[in-house]
């Protein structure tokens, strides 16, 4: 028998809970040489802020053991380009778009959604990610999801410029001592849901030249490598909302997926969606192959919708 | 139309069916089905190493040397691997039968002249493998063309002997003399664009050697195609990664993608003053460059 | 020519740089059956505690991708039974030992070291590594090295028990927002050097069962997929000495070395010694083999002294 | 002295040199000198698994199926494999002439009776692959040696033919009746300790098995020495992962490896009751077990 794989986020059912993850999938029209991304629950678009920017130099890039770390600078055309180019070819082949904005200040991110919700194609949007694991120019540069006061302002600035029904997604950076204490932070200001996780910050040194690999000296650690992190930080914040910590909302998991197998580990640790981002890289089919395996999967576990195996883990544990 | 068709390029299951020894390099052929039909010369193929336990998770990217559309097996690719790392090594001590998973063909292919034009064809080391094939296709448009390999080393130049077959004429440059004349490609340019009043040059091989080939093509008018060489973390253009600052027709520089909008630029586009030792900066005139004090 | 591998530490002076890491060479026996090792700069011992424990129920492990999880728990015979029976055997066979202490309580930790000091083998001990990545029981069993304060508390009375020459380093998790501000931390309240880094917390659920793999839920992070974190880590810290915002002190690092490449990064990063962890389940002559790879590329690059890498990386910037 | 000799273990890199199915396993022999010569029944090897690119850093266990210590390759050791995940997928898809490397023979061996008594072997699904060797040991010392060969169904029996080679008497069960008596092997140990009188069993196979055969060898008088199988990260007694409650000759019990103090233990030493559906907790009077509210 089919298993139902619609989720739903706030106001919004996804037919399935697989996405692309931002930054990983550009803005869909690669990809779609591979496969329908109208076929995903959702596509999740590169990460856009307010101007043009040119990125970081290069290499941008370095393979690690399972992983890679990636400078990329968010690099993208900014919101007013995405709105008039990027986003109209999303809808034009049916894409259903969460759409990941930055801001440099708390302010810029308000600015962005903002300009996002008064475009054209903004009906195919069905949700708006919030990337706080960047940094904050007026605090020192300290990424603001490191934060829960910086977090919870720019959820809050973010939430009032969209309307209402639109569900918003804070993602989180694991780079963090607490992420429950952030995560809190983000739901009181208003987020429907949490994305989980961003790359860890991490570095390679050039054992050749002895200088570090990357021109941005530091980068972001993804890839199945990080995968026991994004488990456990799904877990912990789960757990802490199943305890009445605070509100339960949705959470997005991210973070070393390749498999079906994969996108269950974060599903029973509490996630309700999936990102496949790295993955993509190995195997550019990855997105859809997940679904398919992620099915299959929850099939043969004898469910008759994949939500019933959303945090199932949680009610498992044995305790010997 | 199927989305291969479409897209122009396809992710098979490809199988190692020859794999042989050539200098430095290991020439391997691979069935790889649907491919031929789709690549021109100048793209390239990202290949994914280390099979079903690897550690290794991004492809490698390599110059399509040739295609052939059927044969015994379907049609094949064929690569020319120098064992540098982790994926190359395994590469190349794959063995007949053995599977590897395939993405290609990927990238802009070399841009080919409407008229029947002298051209000059420079190869650096391996860089020389995806030459051949574009000399047959330009000799077959009436092109004459003139090739110019160079290496280190004598077991570091690939083809020359299919060079002679393939080009009108050949010359041979190795660093250390080894073969052919002793120096770089870029001391015998000179005269060859000279003597052959070719107005285009195409060249594949270090970023060295690719700036010196634009610099000496552009000082005898001509225009180089240079097939340039980032690494690439996903080859399909979702990744950014392999970006290079290339000004595009108005003269505007952009951090451009050399998977998808290379990896063959005009040389002259190229923003060569901002590679230096291994690393290249965003300059400063790029659009959304950083600004001082800031991003 | 050979290159000279001493690397100092306080008053102690270590032939070379490589040492095992805590926990994942037991006390010595087992080891000297695939290798001496006596000839290592030093041989760290599983981290002791006050009384003997059980450690965890199983599963204890989980293989990740390039590494994997474990929830030992800190089995252990208690440090009376570690300085009667392990002690004088690693000084029976001439190992230089770097002892690792934990406690439950602040107090557990100096107690700890007041029976390692008067035991009659001190004298083989080079160093003590105060392991303050566990649960702290008075503080809602809050990792110790999470938080500043408790992570001074536990230097400072452990440093009260030990003869002044003794080197003491602590042991950091990289599972905080800010890691320089425990360096920072420690190193005021007396640690002679930092060690870095324990693992990462992480999880794995069992996607047939449904269930955390683990017996003990979460576990630790382990092996080359954390090393861009581990380079990081100790980049960071290297980089904040550098700038003069603590008293500068030597490192050592941990996490992911595989081969005497891996080293060199971490040695390239800030570290002056290189501790061998995961990497000696997968091959038992991983700690002998990485100094003998180390040295030879210590050698390749010209150097006459290791200690001329150490940190080499922070000078070799390139700024395009 | 070497260090091999003194420590009794070894760190080679073996060759395989032959691998054949057999029923739903794979039988691999591996070049591993030094191996044999130390090696006992009951002893397990560690290999390592997926090559020079590998992401599974954690060494697999098999028991020592065989050794002969020359041969035309110098001496070789036989394992009998299960493809069931990453790991035994990739050492059950090797050929002839791939390289793995082996560090043997690991762990405490079945101790043999002084006397020459009769002994029953039992073995569960590919746990039968080191009693041949043993039975082969027993009856040099005059033991009468009797075998239970258990499986789920008739493809995961290992060795029934050697059996009736190497046994005085053999027994099947099959879970599905697909060989032999259909049931479990504690359903026929009964009658096997009865008619024969052993005073010790032997046994190898799933942690269930192991417990049933201990329970019915204590029924009736005898002693079973049972090799477990715990999941090990390092197999070598270095990272505390594969412990298991077991009582010492005092009584007293401690979370011991699996390792180095196993894999064979007396059966009626483990404290089976802390075994539940894949996990194992400490029991509250193990030396240095959680207080309650916690350590
Ligand atoms: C368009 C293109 C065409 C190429 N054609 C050929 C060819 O025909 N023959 C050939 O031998 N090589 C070619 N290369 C280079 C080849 O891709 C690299 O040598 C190879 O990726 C190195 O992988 P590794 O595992 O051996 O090295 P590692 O150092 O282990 O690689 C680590 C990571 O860095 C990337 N990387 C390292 N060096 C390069 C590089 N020079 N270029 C791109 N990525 C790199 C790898 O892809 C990998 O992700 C080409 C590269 C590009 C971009
Ligand atoms: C002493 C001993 C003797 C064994 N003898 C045999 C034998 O003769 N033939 C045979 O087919 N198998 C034997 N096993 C089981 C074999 O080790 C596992 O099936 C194998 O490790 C699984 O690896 P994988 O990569 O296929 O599975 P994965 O699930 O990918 O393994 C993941 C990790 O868990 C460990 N693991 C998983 N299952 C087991 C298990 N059952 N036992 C120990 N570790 C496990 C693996 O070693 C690895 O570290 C033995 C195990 C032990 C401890
Ligand atoms: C090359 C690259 C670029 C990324 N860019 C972004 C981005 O722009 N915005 C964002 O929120 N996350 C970005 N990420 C993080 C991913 O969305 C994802 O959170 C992370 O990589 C973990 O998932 P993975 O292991 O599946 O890749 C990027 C990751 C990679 C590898
Ligand atoms: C099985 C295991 C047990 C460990 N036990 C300890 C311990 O007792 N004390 C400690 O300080 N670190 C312990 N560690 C952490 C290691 O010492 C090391 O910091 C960490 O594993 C990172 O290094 P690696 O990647 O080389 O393993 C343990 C690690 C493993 C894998
Ligand atoms: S390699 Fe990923 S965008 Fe070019
Ligand atoms: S497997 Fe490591 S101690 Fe037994």
């Amino acid at each position: 028998m089919a298993v139902d794989m619609s989720v739903t986020f706030g106001t919004r059912t996804l037919p399935n809970p697989v996405m692309t993850a931002s930054g990983c999938a550009a803005n869909g029209r690669e990809l779609h040489r591979f496969f329908d991304v109208s076929k995903l629950g959702a596509f999740v678009t590169k990460t856009v802020m307010m101007d043009p920017r040119s990125g970081r130099g290069t290499p941008r890039m370095a393979e690690t053991a399972s992983g890679m770390l990636n400078s990329i600078g968010l690099q993208g055309p900014g919101i007013h380009a995405f709105v008039e180019q990027d986003l109209p070819w999303l809808k034009s082949v049916g894409a259903r778009v969460l759409v990941s904005i930055a801001g440099n200040t708390a302010g810029e991110f308000a600015d962005v959604a903002k300009v996002l919700v008064a475009s054209d194609a903004f009906d195919c949007v069905v949700g708006v990610e919030v990337n706080i694991s960047c940094p904050n120019v007026a605090n020192r540069g300290l990424v603001f999801a490191c934060d829960p006061l910086a977090s919870g302002k720019v959820i809050a600035l973010v939430r009032e410029q969209l309307p209402r029904d639109v569900p918003m997604f804070a993602k989180l950076t694991p780079d963090v001592t607490d992420i429950v204490s952030i995560a809190d932070a983000a739901v009181k200001s208003g987020a429907t849901g949490l994305t989980m996780i961003n790359t860890l910050l991490g570095m390679v040194i050039d054992t050749d030249r002895l200088r570090p690999h990357l021109g941005g000296i530091t980068g972001g650690l993804s890839g199945p490598s990080i995968r026991p992190v994004a488990v456990r930080a799904l877990w912990q914040v789960t757990a802490a909302m199943r305890e009445g910590r605070f509100q339960t909302v949705p959470l997005i998991g991210v973070g070393g997926v390749r498999t079906g197998r994969d996108a269950l580990e974060l599903i029973a640790a509490g996630a309700t969606g999936i990102q496949v981002g790295t993955a993509t890289f190995n195997d550019p089919n990855a997105p859809q192959r997940v679904l398919t395996e992620l099915e299959a999967l929850a099939d043969s576990h004898g469910v008759a919708r994949i939500t019933e195996l959303v945090g199932i883990a949680h009610d498992r544990m044995v305790i010997p | 139309m199927s989305r291969a068709e479409q897209s122009g390029v396809v992710q098979v299951q490809g199988e190692v069916i020859a794999t042989r020894r050539v200098g430095a390099y290991h020439h391997l052929t691979i069935v790889a089905p649907g491919v031929a039909e789709l690549a021109r010369p100048g793209q390239f193929a990202a290949l994914s190493v280390g099979g079903l336990t690897t550690g290794n998770l991004l492809r490698r990217s390599f110059s399509i040397h040739k295609v052939s559309p059927s044969g015994t097996y379907g049609g094949t690719l064929d690569l020319v691997i120098a064992a540098k790392g982790a994926g190359t090594e395994w590469l190349t001590s794959l063995r007949a039968h053995d599977a590897v998973d395939v993405v290609a063909p990927l990238g802009r292919a070399f841009p080919l002249p409407t008229e029947p034009v002298p051209c000059v064809l420079v190869g650096g080391g391996y860089g020389s493998a995806p030459l051949f094939w574009l000399a047959d296709v330009l000799r077959e448009r009436g092109c004459t063309v003139e090739m110019v390999l160079g290496a280190a080393s004598e077991d570091r130049l690939f083809g020359v002997v299919e060079a002679r077959r393939s080009a009108d004429g050949v010359t041979v440059t190795t660093d250390d003399g080894s073969a052919g004349v002793k120096g770089w490609v870029s001391d015998v340019l000179p005269e060859v664009f000279t003597r052959t009043g070719a107005p285009v040059a195409y060249a594949c091989g270090p970023m060295g050697m690719l700036q010196s080939v634009t610099r000496v093509a552009s000082e005898h008018g001509a225009v180089a195609q240079v097939a340039v060489e980032e690494a690439m973390a996903c080859g399909v253009g979702v990744c950014m990664t392999c970006v290079m600052p290339v000004r595009d027709k108005l003269g505007v520089t952009k951090m451009v993608r050399s998977c998808v909008e290379g990896p063959v630029f005009r040389g002259d586009r190229i923003r060569w003053e901002a590679f230096h030792d291994g690393v290249c900066g965003v300059p400063e005139d790029a659009v959304g460059a950083p600004k001082v004090g800031g991003h």
